[in-house]
């Protein structure tokens, strides 16, 4: 069997497919009796990548596997094929997406505390149709919330191989800092997307919740006892839930 | 949609509201911002910070503004960030009065406020009160700031907004990605054989042998697989021959218990009847001949097995 | 603008449509102030279709249009893609196969006779297709029939070297405490090396070495046709050099 017949099959494989294929995968349309081994599948897609160059097409790597796709060169002109506009998403809906996705696994009360609003269940319903998000277990809390994660398809549609390579979060100022950060206005550092240590964010966030509810207390008493101000006229305090 | 009564007051709060509108429907437009507040206008190098008393604002374009908002946290970061202001270190008393302004027009423009917005006016005015209590010693202790929570609330939801905007940004499929695909016409048939683990033929095996009650038979029980493997190859072995030497049916290269084997499998198929031992004369070499003339197999069917399994 | 830079919007268009393009349609994704003549796309498309040969896709004008299509010579492989799992073998032809494994050689009429019920002869067909089954010759009766055995296929596919892989029947007498002793790894280290079915493998090699000296006596107990004796059956295996 020759490479070029190995390279023809991954091509016209790839090409046919309509989605990503892993390389395992397009080694096992092979027939049984001239199956080739994963490295010569791998030096094709190699070589494929190499025959695009300067063509109108290229070879992606992606979450599930490799995909053809337009370069985005010529997407312009491509573009021009489909009539209707491509869905715009609202901010709502992307920053619900962000933190599921730099925050995972999350769950929807933990979303609301970040974004500081509840989060309307549609948005994590389009999420979940769009197969961008999906339930991967419970909080072992009352209520059991669902856990929240992206899945292959999110990355496969942002066209990322890995979570590692969303990017890099913001890093967050140390408030004890204040002063420092003051003196030498202080800016925006870029820090690691993943944080190596999950567990301390998600501590972090209960210990948020509890201030939280510690915060609607005090305004109970402040309303009460604050002298006339206009704010607190306006905006009378509410329990919430 | 009610048109809202504007007094003097909320029209200089419409006027600049309307004037943040453009910034807010484009961020790539805004200015760079100043410490003092932004111009609505610029008129022939002029800034202009107060509008016209008797402008009219559309109320359509007031609330699309009001309602870009994702929260309250988002409104806080917005006027922060309007002026400028690190927000490690927010006036809290100006933040709350502009906060309460912009919650106040919303509630005039009969918006549908979130729950939420009343929270956070109520946290700025308690982290206000607090502020303004007399401090204990002269050197502010920075985890005793009354603002340190909202400032870590609005760093992080701010962190994540950004993110929000970086995953808007990267290349995606339907806008900016697109697959390509060759037609395949005809797909072939193709038959996928179905796979069988060892374990199941030998349960199956085990199943049929204690239906027929084969164990009975001690010797049977004991026979060696080779046995009736060797058999299979001596009958294969006669295909299209007459005669077979008798001795060259052993190979002395497999040693004792090859020769052992093939010796059980001709008795074996001399009992069975599958084979026959013919000797010409007293002392002639023996010689082996199947029991009938054995049906040609095609021979290609064991190449191509053999074949298939390299 | 280049004329690669043509090819490449046409490459592009043909392979992002997912439907056959004319060429004037293709012509009319150009901006317009850089729109080439039909011509020029014609062009495009001759070279493209130049460029695609020896390669796993083609160019194709159909009635609609221009479309990039699977080469013939790759379409088996490429069709696996959407191959159906296959449906499992039935318990009959399993047993069949075993039969044919440990009695060979054997007609379908002695298969019959253990197995209580007839057999299919689509059973015997489907393991003659599979190349696990061949036959071998025709045993001396009326109606001469097949003898059938087992092939070199049949022994590569489970991992054998020979058919002595295969548990003997005695220890298959008792298949759930031979599944105790995998289970637990036994005293065998092989097992541990292997999968779990290859495990079973070195673990009847080994004990079948003993029975070998059983066999070899044996021999000679057939030659002077002595009685079968049960106690054997029980006897503690002896040691072999």
């Amino acid at each position: 069997m020759s490479d070029s017949y190995v390279k023809n099959v991954v091509e016209a494989a790839l090409l046919a497919a309509g989605r990503p294929l892993p390389a395992n995968e397009i080694r096992e349309l092979f027939d049984e009796f001239e199956r080739p081994e994963l490295a010569r599948v791998e030096a094709a897609l190699a070589a494929l990548a190499v025959d695009f160059e300067g063509r109108g097409i290229e070879l992606r790597e992606v979450a599930s596997g490799f995909r053809v796709q337009v370069r985005d060169a010529v997407a312009m002109p491509v573009s021009r094929l489909w009539q209707e506009r491509p869905p715009k998403y609202s901010r709502a809906l992307l920053e619900t997406l962000a933190l599921v996705a730099y925050r995972q696994p999350i769950t929807r009360g933990e979303i609301e505390d970040i974004r500081g609003v509840q989060v309307n269940p549609n948005i994590i319903r389009t999420l979940q149709e769009r197969e961008w998000v999906r339930v991967i277990g419970h909080r072992d809390v009352p209520g059991r919330p669902e856990l929240l994660a992206t899945t292959r398809g999110f990355l496969d549609y942002f066209g990322l191989k890995s979570l590692d390579d969303l990017p890099t979060l913001a890093q967050l100022r140390d408030v004890e800092s204040l002063g420092v950060q003051l003196e030498f206005g202080g800016t925006m550092e870029a820090a690691q997307a993943q944080d190596p240590d999950g567990g301390t964010i998600e501590m972090v966030e209960v210990v948020e919740v509890v201030e939280v509810v510690d915060v609607v207390e005090g305004v109970e008493l402040v309303g009460g006892d604050a002298p006339a101000d206009p704010g607190d006229e306006t905006a009378p305090p509410r329990k919430v839930d | 949609m009610n048109d809202p009564t504007q007094t003097p007051a909320d029209a200089a709060i419409a006027a600049e509201i309307l004037a943040e509108v453009p910034a807010a429907a484009g961020a790539d437009a805004l200015p760079k911002p100043e410490q003092h507040e932004m111009p609505f206008a610029m008129v022939d190098g002029e800034p202009f910070t107060v509008m016209p008393r008797d402008l009219y604002i559309p109320p359509q374009a007031l609330q699309v503004f009001l309602e870009a908002f994702e929260g309250p946290l988002d409104l806080l970061l917005y006027l922060i960030r309007r002026q400028n202001l690190d927000i490690l270190d927010i006036p809290i008393a100006e933040i709350t009065r502009q906060y309460l302004e912009y919650i106040d027009l919303m509630q005039d423009m009969e918006l549908e406020l979130a729950g939420e917005y009343l929270l956070m006016a109520a946290m700025l005015a308690e982290i206000k009160s607090r502020m303004l209590l007399p401090r204990p010693g002269a050197e502010l202790q920075e985890e005793d700031d009354p603002r340190a929570e909202l400032v870590r609330r609005l760093q992080e939801y701010e962190r994540f907004k950004k993110a929000a905007e970086d995953i808007d940004q990267l290349k995606r499929l339907e806008r900016d990605t697109f697959l390509a695909q060759a037609e395949l016409v005809e797909r072939k048939v193709v038959t996928v054989l179905p796979e069988v683990a060892l374990k199941e033929m030998l349960l199956a095996f085990k199943d049929v042998i204690q239906r027929a009650a084969m164990f009975a038979s001690h010797q049977v029980s004991r026979e060696r697989l080779s046995v009736r493997q060797r058999m299979s190859e001596i009958i294969e072995r006669l295909q299209g021959t007459e005669f077979v030497g008798f001795s060259s049916l052993f190979r002395v290269e497999e040693g004792r218990m090859g020769v052992t084997v093939t010796f059980i499998a001709i008795l074996e198929l001399v009992r069975e009847g599958l084979l026959e031992l013919v000797q010409a004369d007293t002392f002639a070499p023996l010689h082996v001949r199947g029991a009938q003339p054995l049906a040609a197999v095609p021979a290609a069917n064991d190449d191509s097995a053999e074949s298939a399994a390299s």
